[in-house]
């Protein structure tokens, strides 16, 4: 047998299984947004309400125009968009402080906050976003302690869209510190060395030669941040407020609440080209990096 | 071959620190002289009295050494001997623990890499993957904000200069070893810093282009003229390349002189190893007994036999005679094969080595390796031996007692 | 020609007045600057990331605990008394126990030959078979329920532990290929040669060399995985309702339901698990295979 | 007659009723601790399991469930079920009709009470939402909607209503404000069936409640029913809508303390209603769940639902005993004032989250 | 140093690879012999008519190479020549695309490299890193399933052999370079295998190292008497350990010979230029005009001109004479400084390396290298220049009319 074939074969299954179970549905889904009510989709066309059947073979935008039409909608759409955005930027930085700490400093001070940063990672979702819900509430610790230092008017986060957006940055500040301190103690200090060696300082040559070395790893956080951030329920659910939230409970709301699925899937839709957009500049990073280093593709 | 030693400057006093390293300069032949304001003018770089504890561990202990202006000089040591710790207090990578490091004359110890007037070509070249050639050697033109021309027109000349002018737009992974090494160099010689600094710049060469590549470089250098601390551990690079070099060992400098009296008359037993080959073995020099080695036509000056057990060899030049057995060392080249007068070996071995031959050769108790020329006879079972010069140590210093310079007059 | 002379270090040189230096290093006061700032990003990091969990955690051993003290008034372990005795708690607990070792296997079964695939293999499709499996996952599920409980239905999997494994691994594929095919890849082909050189078969190759050296991405994965399925709430509920449901299924009813001190004890208790996991093998997370598998090569 | 049966039934030989609960935890409690292991005893070989969901969290996922459930004649995972997606689900064709022939206790109940769910559901409690208030901060509380509206203006951040979708109270709370302006007839028409051309009578209702914004409790709705009670309890805020059966066991558990006191509001009063069970139309275990739904009904059980949850019960007063009686005496409890219908419920859910917050 | 070509064999017909190589045997001076039935005692290894292609290039050309039981040889050539590739057929790591691969007489051209009688030394050692040294060197003996006593023993001789008993609970990282190379050795050597093979097995060891540990596997290959085939690009280590040398270029073998006759007389200009160190120029090389070159007093047979532009150096034995200017080689020991009645030269550098120095000499239009002994006098301005072997090419192909055997006779 041909290594090809073997190589094929043996990279089947998971490919298999994902593809059914996750992209037939997703095909199933897209369907149902352009009215194709028949298939995979009769049982909840028979319960949806306000939905918009097929007029043409290829189905109808009827219910994108609807959904897209939408202030509610819309104002979702921004706050995801913000809240992403933000909780990118956020965690992208703080990842690259902690990483340049510990990659410069190199202190056991430096090992055990880059140890800190991970915890997130092991605490499940729900009740970390239960915790920032109490810790940020009206008479939680930042109220406390802003009280005490007689500011008393100091806002109540929790139920915002910063609380949301702290929550965000919270879950994903693991990845990012794992991605940024490995990707960053992969540049060599001779690298920097030599930038020092040809008159940089400190800073110039994090800058010169630590930033553009590590633009993969950057796109990396970046990319898988923004990408689960944007398609999020727990975090905006538990934390955030009735509306405009994101577009995780807006969803959800949308197809139990207001039982219409149909929109909801709307929804989905846009999502996932949001995250399609995200996906492409990742892949694109990673290609530009290989052609650069000669690598063969 | 001599070594102008300088004076003592106005401004340092009598410790000068430009007198670093005198005492292993005058080794070379030249005696230490007093007087003359030369210093600044003539010291391009010098350690004095360096010392860089690591790990709990005394790496560079109380090193001295002086680099005239423009000259190229070798650290040339063992693995591990404190030669990238030595060079990266002179690039500023390091501060010492005690100790000056002055470059024209002007204290930089502690100054950092960014603020001294040096350049390093650093072990794998530390080319920035993400530039390519041009930005790499524009890089430190541009910090110093110059205007673009300028910028462009140095780069080119620098990249003129290394004969790279053509993958100005390549980047580092798209060009060979040999290349990137170039590439490394123009990058330091485009600051025009006063000291280029180069570790071990072509261990990562292979054999042929190694060769190449260090003639390229003895070659630029020359030409710009620029004081140069080489660092290396291959005993060939550093004999064909350097003005001077310091032999290494265990932090300390063993010996610093030039290529020629490094390998002949090696002040230390580590040296005599370290540097070339040598056949080392226990002996006793002696006078000749008269008309005895007397009868090697050759011989130039009062000839000497080296007894080695029952064996005694004709031997033209001993550093010192020995009333006890000591450790003598002689040079391949120096084992001389058919000779008349020469005491019968046998030949073990015969390894032809290109344009010289290398023989293997039992001699009573010693196996000895002789270095002859690509047509001395091959194939004979046994051959007569003397030795040319032969060195003798005592608690691994050379006692040099007769003068061993020339054996063939 | 002279003899060589001994060289001789004479005692005054080692007094020297010292050459002041053309430039010396920074000034004090921008160090302490410098220190002064560090110290502040330091501890509003510690706050941010371990703040919400300490925070609960001392809600969860609070009575009366009034706004704006930052200490509970009364200490109690009331809260643990009345948690402690709800059965529901214990079996979703065992639950989670026996899903995620089974699914973090199932995952590695299926994914483990595919990751080995993708690292040793050139097949065509690769790269895109490759991040297909990415692209997928980040559709939003909630978009796919119906489809997917539709399918379950037809495949017999509805309500049944292979369904909830399945729904499970869904959310693993991604890690269980990536993370070991860097590793697979890392691991140098010249040591499986020299393995076949002396007269191993590629199974044999592959168990005692191969293997082996790529365990610890393998390993970073597998946690990934266990911890992915520990999260995992959506779907398991919409397969495994009612007759498994497992810990965070339940968490999401307890953290909104009860009081807020009985919520944290929840949470404390539902975290142990995954804090001993933590401090088990935080040292193989940090070890830089996670990022190494989102390097698309 | 599937494997998916056979593995997920969870009872033997269909004895054992799966019962999914989504609601508050009080309702978990009451079916947990009183109503399951009295059903046990009553009804020696029979067992009913419970599946609970907190308030609407897993609505979408299990009445997707149910319809591909249905449609492909297969286990849906639960026999019969107590959720806000019921409604929905009845009107869908999800759920098995019932009549007295399979729950002959079904003749206790006022018959007006099928009407709304097709006949694919049971009534067997009822509940209503009430005006709670800090009988410490507010000794006169509002008694009508328009007072109500106005203590709310006057004391900014002293009142709030959790959020439509995530919960009864709320939703109760915005119905009745927006009933305000709607037409008699036109309220009718919304309580049997789904007339979204009716829902501009909303407009005004949703204007005055965004007037409200500014004086919520911390400018944001809390998620779900319990959230409110909370914020009650800590002192938080002083007046708000909440479910009577949620209240008063709060009040039994300590959670909500003595300061804590009960009203209900005219012109017009908080919603209220039955609260149904249904079976599920490819139900396994459908004698059972019809065991249960008959049990349920009887007098004693009723009395139970009363106590424990402190709900209305669904069947008639005169069915009850005496002390029961006495405790409504004055109120219809079969004749609450009615939620508008499920559809009409989710898009009110839809356009209070476009039209209020924010 | 003559091979005994062997005959055409019964099994192969008259294809026989055991032919394979035969011309390049005969450039060593010995014509093919035909006859005798000694193949399969005699071939240790043979690759007969062996091609492969990889990413669409012909990497290796229809190679023919034998090695006897028992020799060592180099595989020697530029980087990327298809010298690993060549190896890696041997070893069944690559499947020839043609021909065939024949271990003492038997073919294994399709077998896998688990069931071939071959080992391998790889570059960077590959040692295994999680198994320890024993481990790593038991490995094979385990998988073959022998009692653990044999095991043990075996391992711990090979070990022995080696010098490395004491390392044998020690894991690869936790020793140097140079041992991990001893271990990969062992490794391949306790299998008692009947090829080894060494892809450049000391690149990555350091300049004295690898002098130290290429002469530790000649000494243990010629104790165990295995046939070996040594892959390497450094023509230094290649002369210094092989019985042959079978020089690689673009795929194809373009000498093969023992290390004595290749130095000499390379037979192509790329072996001439590859091996050591050339001097390369365009000349005539004519008879010397009587009386003229004649007065050079040690020249041999008749003498010769080579004229470079007006320059005509003495020259004591051209391989060919020219009528036309055409492309001439001359080693650096064969250019002569001081003989009497040579071309005088200006003498451009002195480098000092060790036992001789090179000189850069400027004669006329030429730049030429020139190694003389150490103990020739230095200083001097311009030198006598006479030149002893001349090798003349055409067509990149050595003219070999006249005997240029010992010029020193
Ligand atoms: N940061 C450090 N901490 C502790 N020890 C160190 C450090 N840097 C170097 N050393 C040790 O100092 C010694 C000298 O190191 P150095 O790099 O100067 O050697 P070298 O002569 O350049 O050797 P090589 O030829 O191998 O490069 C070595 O034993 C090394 O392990
Ligand atoms: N799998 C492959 N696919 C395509 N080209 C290959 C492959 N393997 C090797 N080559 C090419 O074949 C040529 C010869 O490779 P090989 O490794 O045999 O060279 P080499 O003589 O060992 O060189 P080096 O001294 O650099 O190790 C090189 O140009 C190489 O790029
Ligand atoms: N309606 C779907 C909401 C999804 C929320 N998931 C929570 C799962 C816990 N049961
Ligand atoms: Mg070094
Ligand atoms: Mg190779």
């Amino acid at each position: 047998m041909s290594n090809r074939l073997r190589g094929l074969l043996m990279a089947a299954p998971p490919v298999l299984v994902v593809a059914l179970f996750v992209g037939f549905p997703v095909v199933a889904a897209a369907m149902y947004t352009l009215g194709h009510t028949g298939g995979p989709n009769s049982v909840i066309a028979s319960i949806a309400q306000r939905q918009y059947p097929a007029d043409h073979w290829w189905g109808t935008t009827a219910a994108y125009s609807e959904v897209f039409a939408s202030g509610q909608f819309r104002r979702s759409v921004s706050a995801s968009v913000v809240v992403t955005v933000v909780a990118v930027v956020v965690t992208v930085v703080l990842a690259w402080a902690i990483g340049l700490y510990v990659r410069l400093s190199g202190s056991r001070l430096a090992k055990v906050f880059s140890a800190l940063a991970v915890v997130p990672l092991f605490i499940p979702v729900v009740i970390a976003s239960y915790a920032i819900l109490t810790f940020y509430a009206q008479d939680g610790f930042l109220r406390t302690v802003a009280h005490l230092v007689g500011w008393e008017s100091a806002p109540t986060l929790s139920y915002t869209m910063v609380a949301v957006t702290i929550g965000q940055i919270w879950v994903s500040l693991p990845f990012g510190v794992l991605m940024m301190t490995s990707g960053l103690n992969a540049v060599p200090t001779v690298l920097v060395d030599a930038a020092r060696d040809a008159g940089a300082t400190l800073p110039r040559a994090v800058w010169s030669v630590m930033l553009p070395m590590n633009v993969v790893p950057t796109v990396i956080v970046a990319t898988f941040t923004g990408i689960s951030v944007l398609g999020s329920f727990t975090v905006p659910y538990l934390t955030g407020p009735s509306a405009p939230n994101m577009l995780g409970p807006q969803m959800t709301n949308t197809f139990g609440s207001f039982n219409q699925p149909q929109q909801a899937q709307v929804m989905a839709m846009v999502v996932f080209a949001l995250a399609a957009v995200i996906g492409a500049v990742y892949v694109w990073a990673n290609f530009r990096t290989a052609k650069r280093s000669g690598a063969v593709l | 071959m001599a070594e102008p030693t300088s004076a003592v400057s106005d401004r340092q006093g009598p410790d000068d620190p430009a007198n670093a390293a005198t005492g292993a300069a005058g080794a070379t032949g030249t005696a230490a002289s007093a007087g003359g304001a030369d210093r600044d003018a003539d010291a391009g770089l010098v350690l004095h009295q360096v010392a860089k504890t690591l790990g709990g561990r005394l790496i560079v202990d109380n090193l001295d050494l002086r680099v005239r202006r423009g000259e190229l000089v070798c650290l040339l040591g063992p693995s591990g001997c404190g030669k990238t710790t030595t060079l990266r207090m002179i690039g500023g990578f390091l501060r010492p623990d005690a100790g000056q490091v002055l470059i024209g004359g002007r204290g930089y110890t502690t100054t950092p890499p960014e603020r001294r007037p040096t350049a390093m070509v650093f072990q794998n070249y530390a080319l920035w993957p993400h530039m390519n050639v041009f930005r790499n050697v524009a890089f430190g033109l541009r910090l110093r904000k110059l205007p673009k021309a300028e910028i462009a027109e140095r780069v080119e000349r620098t990249l003129a200069l290394v004969n790279l002018t053509h993958h100005i737009r390549s980047f580092p992974a798209q060009i060979s070893g040999g290349e990137q090494q170039r590439v490394a160099l123009a990058r330091a010689l485009v600051l025009e810093p006063e000291v280029l600094l180069l570790d071990e710049p072509l261990s990562n060469l292979d054999a042929k282009l190694r060769v190449k590549v260090r003639e390229d470089i003895k070659e630029i250098q020359q030409r710009v003229g620029i004081t140069t601390v080489f660092v290396t551990h291959d005993q060939d690079e550093a004999l064909s390349i350097s003005d001077r070099i310091a032999v290494m060992n265990a932090g300390r400098i063993e010996q610093y002189a030039g290529a020629h009296d490094l390998y002949r008359e090696p002040r230390t037993r580590f040296v005599a190893d370290f540097v070339g080959t040598m056949n080392f073995f226990e002996a006793r020099v002696r006078e000749a007994p008269a008309g005895g080695a007397g009868g090697i036509g050759r011989v130039a000056g009062p000839g000497a036999v080296v007894e080695v057990g029952d064996v005694a060899v004709p031997c033209q030049a001993p550093s010192a005679l020995t009333e006890q057995p000591g450790l003598v060392g002689v040079r391949p080249e120096d084992v001389r094969v058919g000779q008349p007068g020469g005491v019968p070996a046998r030949v073990v071995r015969e390894v032809p080595r290109g344009h010289f031959t290398e023989f293997v050769l039992e001699l009573g108790p010693l196996t000895l390796r002789a270095f002859v020329g690509a047509d001395t006879p091959v194939g004979q079972e046994t051959v007569p031996v003397t030795f040319g010069r032969a060195l003798v140590y005592a608690d691994g210093k050379l006692r040099s007692e007769r003068p061993v310079g020339r054996a063939d007059g | 020609m002279t003899a060589p002379e001994v060289p001789v270090v004479r005692p005054d040189d080692l007094d020297a007045p010292p050459v002041p230096d053309v430039a010396p290093p920074g000034g004090l006061v921008g160090r302490v600057v410098a220190r002064v700032l560090l110290a502040a990003f330091v501890l509003v990091l510690g706050v941010f990331v371990m703040g919400p969990l300490v925070w609960l955690a001392v809600r969860a051993f609070s009575g009366a605990w009034t706004f704006p003290s930052l200490l509970p008034g009364e200490w109690t372990l009331h809260w643990w008394r009345q948690v402690l005795s709800d059965q529901t708690l214990g079996s979703s607990i065992r639950l989670s126990f026996t899903f995620a070792p089974v699914v973090t296997v199932v995952s590695a079964v299926i994914c483990l030959p595919a990751a080995y695939a993708f690292s040793r293999y050139q097949f065509p499709g690769r790269r895109v078979l490759l991040i297909s499996l990415f692209a997928t996952n980040a559709f939003p599920k909630i978009g796919l329920f119906v489809s997917i409980a539709g399918l379950f239905y037809s495949l017999h999997l509805m309500g049944t532990f292979v369904g909830v494994v399945v729904i499970q691994v869904l959310g693993t594929v991604v890690f269980m290929t990536w993370i070991p095919a860097a590793a697979f890849a890392s691991v140098p082909r010249s040591l499986e040669e020299a393995a076949r050189d002396v007269g191993a078969r590629p199974l044999t190759v592959f168990f005692r060399v191969t293997f082996p050296l790529a365990a610890p991405g393998i390993l970073v994965a597998m946690i990934l995985s266990f911890l992915a399925s520990f999260d995992e709430a959506q779907g398991t509920f919409l397969v495994g309702a009612p007759t498994y449901v497992t810990m965070p299924t339940e968490m999401y009813t307890l953290v909104l339901n009860y009081p807020e001190q009985a919520a944290a004890v929840f949470s404390i208790l539902l975290s142990i698990p995954s804090v001993v996991l933590m401090l088990l093998v935080r040292r193989h997370v940090m070890g830089g295979h996670l990022a190494e598998g989102f390097q698309l090569r | 007659g599937n494997g998916g049966t056979d593995s997920s039934s969870g009872g033997g030989g269909g004895k054992t009723a799966r019962l999914y609960v989504g609601g508050d935890v009080n309702l978990r409690d009451m079916w947990q601790k009183s109503l399951i292991p009295a059903f046990r005893k009553d009804n020696p070989g029979y067992d009913v399991k419970l599946t609970f969901s907190e308030h609407g969290v897993n609505d979408t996922t299990t009445l997707a469930k149910l319809g591909a459930a249905v449609k492909g004649k297969q286990d849906p995972g639960f026999d019969l079920a107590e959720s806000g997606f019921i409604g929905t689900a009845a009107l869908s064709g999800l759920l098995t009709k019932v009549s007295t022939k399979q729950v002959p206790n079904l003749t206790n109940v006022d018959a007006g009470l099928l009407t709304p769910v097709k006949q694919s559901a049971v009534p067997y409690r009822g509940s209503s939402v009430v005006l709670a208030y800090n009988a410490e901060h507010v000794p006169d509380p509002p008694k009508t909607l328009d007072d109500l509206l106005a203590w709310i203006k006057a004391h900014p951040g002293k009142f709030t209503y959790n959020s439509p979708p995530t919960g009864g109270s709320g939703q109760s709370f915005v119905t009745t404000v927006l009933d305000k302006y709607v037409p008699a007839g036109d309220r009718q028409k919304m309580v049997t069936d789904y007339v979204p051309d009716l829902e501009k009578d909303w407009d005004r209702g949703f204007a005055e409640l965004k007037g409200l914004n500014g004086s919520i409790y911390q400018h944001v709705y809390p998620n779900g029913n319990q959230d409110v009670l909370n914020l009650l309890a800590k002192g938080q805020i002083w007046v708000a809508p909440v479910w009577s059966d949620m209240a008063l066991s709060g009040k039994q558990t300590g959670l909500l303390g003595k300061e804590i006191k009960l009203a209900q509001i005219s012109e017009p009063s908080f919603t209220g209603g039955a609260v149904y069970l249904g079976v599920a139309a490819s139900a396994p275990n459908k004698d059972a769940a019809y065991k249960l739904l008959d049990w349920l009904l009887e007098p004693a059980q009723q009395k139970k639902v009363v106590d424990v949850l402190a709900g209305y019960p669904a069947v008639s007063l005169d069915k009850l005993p005496a002390d029961v009686r006495s405790k409504f005496a004055g109120l219809d409890t079969q004749h609450l004032r009615q939620t508008y219908s499920q559809k009409m419920t989710n898009d009110l859910n839809n356009l209070w989250q476009q039209k209020v917050p924010g």
